[in-house]
């Protein structure tokens, strides 16, 4: 038998405002319309493997339950596909809000330390804002590195494979003005008169 | 036809042979591609996860490259650019305040956004600009006999069904009929491949990759046609690992334009094909 | 400032003693405008003896109070401020007649639904609520004189629409003894309901309680019935409608007819091969045929697009070819019904009522690829299981895959298809659940198969439709809630392998399923039909932004149009199950009934006249009349407006160049008073 | 008063369509700016366009007219013969140098009390970033103008009818000197 859990959520354990504050964002609005039918789900290639399936992830959010969203592995399994947004009948965009709460999680750093998704994100963002480009074999390798030390040596095989075919190098890929991307990346920290350009 | 040409950094690394393939099958339809100059990483779905700010920005200064460069329209080969190109402009669009704040931030660099340039998928051009029949023409080596089961994937259709049918598209199919191949129908055209979890998560994501596989070989193809870098390399690379864990499904995964290349009777080398880890055979060209 | 009479074009002689009224309307007026503060402004202006507040001024208490006023205070003209006029006009109208003031010397304010219903600001809706006021005190000051025209009703009530709920109509005014007319497209009466095996919750078979009203119907002599036959044009008013209407060739002679069907047999097609409308394209027919046995009027029809007879003429419409031996009149030997001469005609009718029941139809399941319908072929409609579910049905009531003859073993019924739904149609259709169910229940008794409900929330408001979910579940049908992500072909499992596999969500177990099915059954929903618009544009009516026809009130006036005279029931005016179908369908008719009873309609007295000294013969009004109530008279030069065809518009008075016709209730005079008063404030 | 200043939206509504949609959205508690003020009429082709150049002169900021949609008039095609007119009398409000947003036509039916939410608080804006058209204002100011002018035509009158007879009496003087 399982280990036996405290299910009941009490009051205390949400996060009055959260909802509210992640449906004002654009293009998370009518996440107040879900009528909890359950069709992200049923189209969702990745929900049978979440802790919470995106339905409930839509309820726990409306219920300010932030804790429970933003710790869930539901999602860093979204792969955008993109499927549950072009099926869901009140039109919510669903992998926008996943985005949403993705960035939200890694702000507040309530992922898993070695948990390979949002460091490959990180990773990635890190890469195009230093390089312009991304080196697929540089970011591929730096991953492994950060989040399964061990398993690196079992992606080896594949690496060398994909060198012989000419499709992996550990050359990094630069831009050449790369001073002006700092710039523009820059001007996006800068906190703008408009707000944080999520009004 | 003159196309601005985005080509995403994976068409430079793991995803070269679709650029090695589309170059000459777009140059021998008489399609002209410009490399935008100095473009940069379009952010693909990794940066939206972080900062949608950043990754609009980002995406906006190879829009903006474009207008500077005097593109009309721009070609981008890979899903996740041609999603995340156009996301950007639907974004800007719906969100002025967004808008404000990139152009502001673009301007610092003297780049700016006044028009919309639109962010075509090479399946788009060749079927409505180039047409059919135009490709059936350069056919000198048809592909009679190969079995091809289309592969489309998510981002050239969702959400944003531009140039397709979202739940049922055909342009792929069209074009592969016109190379003499015959189309495997079935009903896996648009699922996921595990996108990069297939990297972060194998479980998860490999899976997926095992099904399409599973699912194209059963139902009798000789192949996977792809219009997607990621979508090549799921399918292509991790034979090994899908054996491991659940059965050996080998099929070759290879990228359209691999295929206009060979119909149109140039040798395998020239399109990358050497490339990919389970090789193409063609069936024996039938004594006609 | 109140008095913006500087401008002397408008201002009367002497001005008449003005009363006005403030209406609270409880707290829906009082919570936003200060009512009090208006009735002191008005109480300043120029000819205003008497400004109250009150709070309820429909009441009668509120109507008597303005007849007491008239003769306390000797009002020559009354003005309210409340609610819409649409609502309220008449009742004032009359209270002020009561009082002994022709009704006209009355003009009403709306400060409800354009006021304090859509403001928040107490202030401006306040300021808002004395220009309206000042603005009608103006107006009313200029008010003449008029007298409503009563106009007699014919006592004939035209019938769009043969199904449940035009039979219905039809039968409930005959039997009152009123003539109908009742037009039905299709080449019998019935309508859906035809189609449907049993009727839930009570599971009485459809035929059987519907055929007696069809042939009471047919054989009714106070009904006329134009089957195969179309509304094209409407013209007139309440009371005095002409209709035009097509009846299409059916190429037998409805009176020489017996519905023998010896035709049928006779046919040179000796199988039918052609798709059977009635059965959902499951069955097949001949080019001469009736779509059901007991069809109404039991008469055949030949459909030109695929009898021999004819040919493609030069037009592309069908002409007769005589290339075909014509066994079937060889049959119908000296009845001689079968008339290959017959050509479409037009008939004008002339009525004084219309019931509009044109109905629904079912959403087009092709639309959601998901579900797989059209590219499965074991993916059904509900109502392609309803006709093979019915033992007169084309596969005499067994419930069989696409091959005509597997019984499935297992069933999944997808509820919601095209309801609820942004992407397609966004209302409830409301009958879905329960016609699922019925199909649920029918299908497990036909098959005994394990049938699977696939819901998003179960709707059952109605008498006995609870306890029929209650029956369903003791029965042992498994209810999966969870709107169904899609159905594929693609197995995983080996038990998947050969099925439809259906991917949900258990939203109450939380968990996603994978259930493999041998049939998929469709529920899907109800929408407007296609031509709803141009039906709209022809009865003047309108439509909701979902395209159903638009009732004058939700709650007090559901089955009335904004066009007098005219009524709708049934699904044409939103989804709705039979008992309320029925219902409605005889709301309907006892509106037409009260009407014909009455005998005559009241008139608004807004029609125009020419003033003929001003008139220079311009003719430019004349083309303008959509009525052509507008005439010449050569003699004297000068246009004539013909009263009893004119309906008020106002258009030529508009165009009028010399200014010379003026409408009764908005002359130019009112209207420029009307304007100052608006605008008359600091 | 002192409060900031407020346009003023004069609205001609057709009874069959626009008033029933300005009901709707009253009985739907749709929330609106209130610069509008409607008067009613049976159909938008009752709508002389002197009505909304009287409006104006009247001192609206703006006039908005609202009718069924095309092929949906309660009387077959009066809003055809209001279109007619607008568009002519556009042209004429173009000329006289009003800003073209200040009058509007607008097809607005029965169901659409949305719309009439949408286009009164559009027009309302539109009109508060043009400012006041002030017409009764500019009139007044026209009239002390001429009033002006008159004045001064008339002293000029005055002098030169004066200087004309001392002119004429030197001139006399000369001849007769």
């Amino acid at each position: 038998m399982k280990e036996i859990q405290r299910t009941i959520k009490y009051e205390a354990d949400r996060v009055p405002g959260f909802g509210r504050e992640v449906m004002s964002v654009p293009g998370c609005e009518k996440l107040k319309d879900c009528i909890q039918c359950g069709t992200c789900s049923g189209v969702c290639p990745l929900s049978i493997y979440m802790d919470h399936s995106p339905r409930q992830v839509m309820a726990l959010v409306r219920e300010d339950f932030k804790r429970e969203v933003l710790s869930s592995c539901t999602i860093w399994l979204c792969a955008s596909c993109y499927a549950c947004t072009v099926e869901c009948p009140q039109q919510i965009r669903i992998t926008d809000i996943m985005y949403e709460l993705k960035q939200r999680a890694i702000q507040e750093g309530f992922y898993p330390k070695r948990f390979p998704i949002p460091v490959l994100a990180q990773e990635f963002n890190r890469m195009v804002h230093d390089h312009g480009r991304i080196s697929e074999g540089r970011l591929v390798t730096k991953l492994f590195l950060k989040t399964k030390p061990l398993e690196a040596a079992g992606m080896a095989g594949l690496g060398m494979r994909l060198m012989k075919t000419g499709r992996f190098s550990l050359k990094q890929e630069n831009i050449r003005d790369r001073g002006d991307l700092a710039r523009i990346m820059e001007a996006m920290d800068a906190p703008a008169s408009g707000g944080n350009g999520k009004d | 036809m003159k196309y601005g040409y985005f080509p995403g950094c994976s068409l430079k690394g793991t995803g070269r042979a679709y650029e090695e393939s589309l170059l000459p099958v777009l140059r021998h339809l008489g399609v002209e591609l410009v490399e935008l100059e100095d473009w940069n990483c379009c952010g693909a779905t990794a940066y939206m996860a972080v900062d949608e700010g950043k990754a609009c920005a980002l995406a906006a200064r190879n829009l903006a490259l474009a207008e500077r460069g005097g593109f009309q329209q721009l070609m981008a080969p890979c899903s996740a650019c041609y999603l995340v190109l156009n996301k950007t402009q639907h974004y800007l669009d719906e969100s002025p305040a967004m808008r404000r704040k990139v152009e502001g931030a673009l301007g610092t660099v003297s780049l700016k956004l006044s028009r919309q340039t639109p962010v075509r998928h090479p399946l788009d051009v060749l079927l409505h600009d180039v047409g059919v029949e135009a490709i059936r023409q350069k056919v000198t080596r048809p592909l009679s006999g190969l079995r091809v089961a289309p592969y489309y994937g998510c981002q050239v259709v969702r959400p944003y069904a531009t140039f397709d049918d979202q739940a049922n598209p055909t342009s792929m199919d069209q074009l592969l009929k016109a190379l003499g191949a015959e189309v495997v129908d079935w009903p896996l055209k648009t699922k996921c491949c595990g996108g990069s979890l297939t990297g972060t998560l194998p479980v998860a994501g490999l899976r997926l990759a095992y099904l399409l596989l599973k699912e194209a070989k059963k139902r009798g193809a000789d192949a996977i046609a792809t219009v997607c870098p990621l979508c090549q390399f799921n399918l292509d690379a991790y034979h090994d690992k899908i054996a491991a864990r659940w059965e050996p499904v080998r099929l070759p995964t290879v990228y359209f334009t691999q295929l206009m290349g060979l119909a149109f009777g140039m040798p395998a080398h020239t399109l990358g094909l050497q490339r990919g880890f389970v090789p193409l055979e063609l069936p024996a060209p039938t004594a006609a | 400032m109140a008095n913006g009479n500087g401008n002397n074009r408008t201002s009367p002689e002497r001005r008449p003693r003005i009363g006005f009224y403030v209406c609270h309307c409880g707290v829906n007026i009082a919570g936003t405008v200060d009512c009090a503060e208006v009735a002191r402004y008005v109480g300043t202006l120029p000819g205003v003896v008497l400004s109250r507040d009150y709070k309820y001024m429909c009441s009668d208490p509120g109507q008597e109070l303005i007849q007491k006023d008239i003769a306390e205070y000797k009002l020559e003209r009354v003005v309210v401020a409340s609610c819409s006029p649409l609502l309220h006009e008449h009742t004032f109208r009359t209270a002020v007649e009561k009082g002994g003031l022709n009704p006209f010397f009355f003009h009403m304010v709306n400060i409800r639904e354009h006021n304090s219903w859509v403001h928040t600001d107490r202030a401006e809706a306040t300021a808002k609520a004395r220009d309206l006021a000042r603005a009608a005190i103006e107006r009313v000051a200029r008010h003449k004189p008029l007298e409503t025209k009563r106009v007699p009703i014919k006592p004939v009530t035209l019938i769009v629409g043969g199904g449940i709920a035009g039979i219905h109509a039809a039968l409930t005014l005959a039997n009152a003894g009123k003539q109908v007319i009742l037009v039905e497209r299709e080449p019998t009466i019935g309508g859906h309901m035809a189609k449907f095996d049993k009727t839930f919750p009570t599971l009485d078979c459809a035929a059987c309680i519907l055929t007696p009203k069809m042939s009471a119907v047919g054989a009714h002599p106070n009904i006329r019935l134009l089957t195969y036959s179309e509304v094209v044009k409407v013209d007139g008013f309440v009371g005095n409608y002409k209709v035009t209407i097509r009846r299409k060739p059916r190429y037998i002679d409805e009176e020489k007819c017996v519905g023998c069907q010896d035709c049928i047999s006779a046919c040179v097609f000796k199988q039918p091969k052609f798709t059977d409308e009635f059965n959902e394209g499951l069955g097949k027919r001949k080019p001469v045929y009736i779509p059901f046995p007991q069809a109404t009027p039991q008469v055949v029809a030949i459909d030109s697009n695929v009898c021999l007879n004819f040919r493609n003429g030069p037009d592309g419409s069908r002409v007769v070819s005589d290339k075909c031996k014509k066994t079937c009149v060889e049959a119908c030997g000296d009845r001689n019904a079968i008339d290959f001469t017959q050509k479409e005609r037009f008939e004008e009718i002339e009525v004084g009522t219309i019931i509009v029941a044109t109905g629904f139809q079912a959403f087009d399941a092709k639309r959601l690829p998901a579900y797989g319908y059209g590219r499965y072929p074991n993916v059904f409609t509900a109502l392609e299981v309803e006709r093979m579910v019915n033992a007169s049905g084309p596969t005499g009531g067994h419930v069989v895959l696409r091959d005509g003859k597997t019984e499935p073993k297992t069933v999944g019924i997808i509820h919601c298809v095209g309801s609820r739904d942004k992407k397609t149609n966004r209302w409830c259709s409301r009958v879905c659940c329960m016609y699922s169910m019925k199909l649920a229940h029918l299908i497990k008794e036909h098959t005994h198969a394990e049938v699977y409900n696939f819901y998003i929330d179960i709707r059952t408001p109605g008498k006995g439709y609870e306890e029929f979910y209650n029956q369903l579940l003791d029965e042992g049908v498994h209810f999966v809630r969870g709107r169904v992500g899609e159905v594929t072909d693609w197995a995983i499992t080996p038990e998947e392998e050969g099925k439809l596999v259906i991917r949900v969500e258990d939203t109450l177990a939380g968990v996603v399923r994978r259930i493999p099915v041998d049939m998929v059954v469709l529920a899907t929903g109800l929408e407007p039909r296609s031509d709803a618009q141009e039906v709209r544009r022809l009865f003047n009516m309108s439509c909701g932004s979902e395209g159903f026809f638009l009732e004058r009130h939700p709650k007090l006036a559901p089955v009335s149009t904004f066009n007098d005279g005219v009524y709708i029931a049934g699904a044409c005016q939103g989804p709705k199950d039979i008992p309320d179908t029925v219902a409605q369908a005889g709301a309907a008719a006892a509106e037409a009934l009260s009407l014909i009873d009455k005998g005559y309609v009241e008139q608004e007295p807004n029609t125009a006249f020419v003033l003929e000294d001003e008139c220079s013969g311009c003719k430019s009004c004349i083309p303008l009349c959509p009525y052509s109530a507008i005439q010449f008279d050569d003699a004297r030069g000068k246009a004539v407006i013909n009263e009893a065809l004119c309906k008020g518009c106002g258009t030529c008075v508009g165009s009028c160049p010399s200014g010379s016709i003026v409408q009764n209730l908005f002359d130019d005079e009112e209207i420029f008073s009307e304007i100052e008063g608006v605008l008359a404030y600091e | 008063m002192n409060k900031e200043w407020q346009p003023r939206l004069v609205a001609f509504f057709c009874n069959w369509c626009t008033y029933t949609a300005a009901d709707l959205a009253g009985v739907s508690r749709l929330k609106y700016a209130p610069n509008v003020r409607v008067i009613r009429v049976m159909c938008s082709g009752r709508v002389d366009p002197q009505f909304i150049l009287d409006a104006l002169a009247k001192g609206a900021d703006g006039v908005l007219v609202g009718g069924c949609h095309p092929g949906d008039c309660h009387y077959v095609e009066g809003n055809y013969k209001m279109l007619r007119r607008y568009h002519l009398l556009k042209r004429m409000l173009k000329d006289m140098g009003i800003e073209e947003q200040r009058v509007r036509l607008e097809w607005i039916s029965a169901a659409e009390g949305h719309k009439v939410r949408q286009v009164v608080n559009e027009m309302t804006e539109q009109l508060r970033a043009l400012g006041p058209l002030g017409l009764p204002q500019k009139f007044e100011e026209w009239d002390r103008e001429v009033e002006r002018l008159a004045a001064d035509v008339h002293a000029r009158e005055a002098a030169d009818a004066a200087a004309a007879c001392a002119g004429r009496t030197s001139a006399e003087e000369v001849t007769h000197a």
